[in-house]
């Protein structure tokens, strides 16, 4: 039968909108298995960078009020062991895989496109969205229009696959950087990474609940955010967005497209709904085209740009 | 939502020089095979089986591996420790007569279930091994919960030299039970599943786990990428069978595979 | 009895560390005494204009998990009107009232600090944290350290009141701008004001579903971000703050109270618990002294500051 | 966690030349007195008392009286519109004796309570008021119900000529009745509560609303400050002596207080 829920983003064709985001079950092949078997329509690997990274100490994960704060501090096997799950989940499945990788300086971003170029990954997103990059840039990356087009320009320019930039929500003019992005030839954008940051406090200890202190917020609180965030973004610009932010139900990711974005991301949600998740969500966008008279998920409409 | 609670250690019970229970005050609500994250906030959350449970108190048993077990043994009665969950599946309670095959600090959470087994009627009988005597914990408990008890030491320090794998493969061979539970070192729990072809079983697996909640996807097994923290710990032999990293590799703190 | 949950203020003595934050329960009198009378320790009237204005159309609120998007627009009777609830409220009630101000430009701020001169308000916060101020000020006035600091400083040239600024949390650095407020003598800190902004979407109708698009989040949901931000700022300055964001249960304002706040605002969490939120928290509060063995409210410590 | 539900309009019946009714299939679980808050997302969100509301579908009845509902009056049916609620606080229901007051678009909150009120067996009577004939709405379905019920004009289109407060006091001298409930302009229930200091009464007041969830404080009445959006609108009597606005000032949208 005719797949409703088919679409496509930058050139790739996915049979499902629903993206596994990075850092999400996608340490291992199998758990991308895990998450394309329930439905996930594309696959993001965790994000990896040139060395391995045991990430901070916990407690890394804690819950309140409408979602969690994490500080998972960018744990990963390495670019080498990490493209490996990539590679052996690839030979197991057809489903579109973005490697995500992060670095500190230029030259690291280059090697890691280097590396990706000879994976069977299908596009390169550049986690250019960490809070705390102090490395070569010398403000936090994310927040310097100039340093992401000067990247996504770079890695453009020797990248085989398709190069999304994922932006960081806590950035003063976030359409300024996307704008940035474009300009640099990025083929799509992926946004938003986690919320604030934020913290938690034990008050019978007197500490705080996450060991690195901080972490980013993600979860059903963060829509609101995402919305606006992707909504203003996609009525300046014109390359894909990759949506995320809090999607749970279906009428989420309908909302997420109606703002702007062409694939959409399902991350914290997984724990409010089970890995099953992805296949509901799906199901439930299917019940809304039905409801509404729609042919295809691309018969969606977005809302009016913003002038 | 995800809730965290922050208890005073009720009391400390040394069962041998590198393994300690704690119990706390708290209305945990696990069951059999389920485990809980345990921080002090000094560095480091753990994940750690329940030993036991009752409507008003829970225990964990530990043993001192590293950093943040050692931390765990200098803690005091009355000191503060936090924690979040239960966490994970639990163990089949069966009604009928069942082995309880347990290794090394694997066996306490088959305290519990041997419990809650009993509670239901079912016919225990609970093999115990460990290195030596003085890693062996748990005999009198057993003992005095009334099941069928045996215990062996790798150094025969007991008498009988050998493992609870061996203890089980002569019980398996002289009577029919009807499922059982193994929990305990990873490579004791493959030896054992050589002998379980014609058995229903479930085991309980440890993987590094951070998040606990099934997101980080760190304790996904291959190839099939369940998570151990949200379909296991406690695996059915459905699982166990299809599972090609079992007794061969486990991935650590970075998501590397490291070799058994 | 010895009230042990008596605190101070920027030399104000407060029966409850508890305050109602501006445009909330405010608007009237009655709504402040209704606030009192549950036990609110210290009333912040609505953010008050020289003129009166009915704000934005509706819908003006909307809920999501966690939380509420609210774009009221900061409607309110005028500084007079809004003056005359704040006195008639002082005739019936001893509880310090702090009056909220909010302007587009310097000379507007200068003659409403004279209306409250006059007034008996017990001090003067100014609302420096609408993400759309583009009057004199050309970037969002609460964006600006320079700014913020121009205008606290001649405000307090002529108020006979103790000066708040209330911040924005949607700054790329709190710090710096808390930092320019303190030097230019605020006795105090209001913070945090709404998140985001962020938006929810109606998929039926295709349409944003508050009439202005978009509104700032409030509730449990922001908890974590205004704790963080509280710690950062109260690490780094000597003047007291007022925390707020997301107090829901007695452990939160607890949390508040640890990160650095010396009294602490409950707004949205009205919603949740009914007006009677402040009593209950204020239990709250007790029986968490009592847990924990501390005499009064001051003898619960603080997080160590961020070095 | 306050929810808003989008949906299309089922049925519009025309009352009169300035009122209508609207009704949506959908399950609201109203009681009589509460409100809900309806946008068409053009621009305003206003409250509306429930008329009538079944578990299949509920129905408001609107006058047309501004920029609003002006343009509500121009929707179809199958037009979608947006709702949250319901909100607000209940009327009483007695099984007693009763008497119901309504005038103009005050008076189909109180059938939605009449059919509840029977439903418990209580003996109801029903006064209606308007300014003319044209303006009088629910006649038929208030005599279908099997209420007593009486009609009065203000021009004296149906005959008599008064109000429904000159109707209530000529019953309130020959009968006793153990409750009354009124819905109406303020200054018709103002006039109704001097006739009944011995009665016990609930009324419907309005006032404006914005947020309706009892935070933004514009609905507060003086000098109590109790919220019409969550204690009321629905007051019983222990309120309504209480306060010192009631027919003499309310609030508009800066929150600035308008005389009557
Ligand atoms: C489901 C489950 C139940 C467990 N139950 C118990 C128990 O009841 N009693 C007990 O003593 N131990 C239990 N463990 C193991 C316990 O979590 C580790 O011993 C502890 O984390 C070691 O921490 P460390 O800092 O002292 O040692 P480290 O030096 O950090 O590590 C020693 C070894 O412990 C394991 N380990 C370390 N961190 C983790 C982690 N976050 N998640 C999983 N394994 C880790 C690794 O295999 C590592 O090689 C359980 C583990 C799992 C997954
Ligand atoms: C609890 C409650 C129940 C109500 N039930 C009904 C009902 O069943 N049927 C009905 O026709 N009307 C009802 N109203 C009144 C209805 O809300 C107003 O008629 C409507 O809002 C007018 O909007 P407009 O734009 O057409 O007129 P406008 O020109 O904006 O206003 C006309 C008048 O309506 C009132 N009004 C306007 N906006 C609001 C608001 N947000 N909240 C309260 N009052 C407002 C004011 O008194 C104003 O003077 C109710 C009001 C309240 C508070
Ligand atoms: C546990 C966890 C780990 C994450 N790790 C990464 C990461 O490595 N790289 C990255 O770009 N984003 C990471 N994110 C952010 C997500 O990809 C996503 O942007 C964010 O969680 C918002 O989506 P959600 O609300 O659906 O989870 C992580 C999020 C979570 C919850
Ligand atoms: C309905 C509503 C109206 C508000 N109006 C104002 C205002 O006029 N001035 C202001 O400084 N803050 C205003 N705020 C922000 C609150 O004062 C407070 O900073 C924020 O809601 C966070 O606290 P909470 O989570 O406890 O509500 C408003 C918040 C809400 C929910
Ligand atoms: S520990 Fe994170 S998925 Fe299991
Ligand atoms: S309308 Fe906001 S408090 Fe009632």
């Amino acid at each position: 039968m005719h797949n409703r829920l088919q679409t496509k983003f930058s050139g790739v064709t996915v049979d499902s909108p629903l993206v596994l985001p990075a850092g999400v079950m996608g340490m291992s092949y199998s758990g991308m298995s895990y998450s394309a078997v329930h439905g996930a329509g594309v696959i993001t690997s965790k994000s990896l960078t040139l060395q391995p990274r045991t990430g901070h100490k916990g407690p890394v994960m804690a819950g309140f009020e409408g979602g969690f704060l994490n500080c998972m501090g960018l744990c990963n096997p390495g670019i080498q062991d990490g493209l490996r799950e990539v590679n052996d989940f690839k030979e197991r499945s057809d489903t579109p895989v973005i490697v995500s990788v992060f670095a500190t300086n230029m030259d690291d971003f280059l090697q890691l496109t280097h590396h990706v170029n000879e994976s069977a990954g299908d596009f390169l997103e550049l986690n250019l969205s960490c809070p705390n990059v102090f490395d070569e840039f010398g403000i936090p990356l994310a927040a310097s229009a100039e340093e992401v087009g000067r990247i996504v320009g770079a890695v453009k320019g020797i990248s085989k696959k398709p190069v999304i930039a994922k932006l960081s929500p806590n950035v003063y003019d976030i359409v300024s950087i996307a704008c940035a992005a474009q300009d640099a030839g990025a083929d799509g954008l992926c946004m938003i990474n986690t919320v604030g940051p934020g913290m938690l406090i034990d008050t019978k200890m007197v500490k705080p609940v996450l060991h690195n202190k901080f972490g980013g917020l993600s979860g059903p609180c963060i829509k609101p955010i995402a919305l606006k965030l992707v909504y203003q973004t996609s009525s300046a610009i014109d390359i894909p967005i990759l949506g995320m932010g809090g999607v749970t139900y279906g009428n989420d990711a309908v909302e997420m497209w109606m703002a702007g974005a062409q694939i959409i991301g399902v991350g914290t949600a997984i724990y409010y709904r089970g890995i099953e998740v992805f296949n509901m969500i799906n199901q439930e966008i299917l019940a809304y085209l039905d409801e509404m008279g729609y042919e295809t998920i691309n018969d969606i409409p977005r809302l009016e740009p913003i002038l | 939502m995800d809730k965290r609670v922050t208890l005073k250690i009720a009391r400390i019970t040394r069962e041998t020089e590198l393994i300690n229970t704690y119990t706390f005050k708290h209305n945990l609500g696990a069951r059999p095979g389920q485990f809980i994250m345990l921080t002090d906030f000094e560095g480091g959350e753990k994940p750690f089986s329940i030993a036991d449970c009752h409507a008003d108190e829970f225990s964990i048993t530990v043993k001192k591996v590293g950093e943040f077990t050692t931390r765990l043994f200098e803690k005091q009665e009355g000191d503060f420790l936090s924690i979040r969950g239960p966490y994970g599946s639990s163990f089949f309670i069966s009604n009928q007569k069942v082995l309880l095959v347990g290794g090394g600090y694997g066996t306490p959470p088959l305290y519990y279930l041997a419990r809650t087994l009993l509670d239901v009627g079912a016919d225990v009988t609970v093999v115990n091994g460990a290195r030596t005597k003085e890693d062996l914990v748990f005999c009198d408990r057993f003992r005095h919960l009334g099941v069928r008890y045996q215990s062996i030491t790798q150094d025969g320090s007991l008498g009988q030299e050998g493992t609870s794998v061996d203890l089980a493969r002569n019980l398996l061979k002289s009577e029919h039970f009807d499922f059982v539970y193994a929990a305990g070192p990873e490579m004791m729990m493959k030896a054992l599943m050589s002998e379980l072809a014609d058995y229903e079983y479930e085991f309980l697996f440890e993987r590094y786990m951070k998040c606990a909640i099934g997101i980080c996807g760190n304790c996904t097994v291959d190839p099939i990428g369940i998570r151990l923290c949200v379909e296991g710990p406690v695996m059915p032999k459905k699982y166990v069978v299809q599972l090609t990293e079992f007794g061969r590799y486990h991935r650590d703190a970075t998501g590397k595979r490291i070799e058994f």
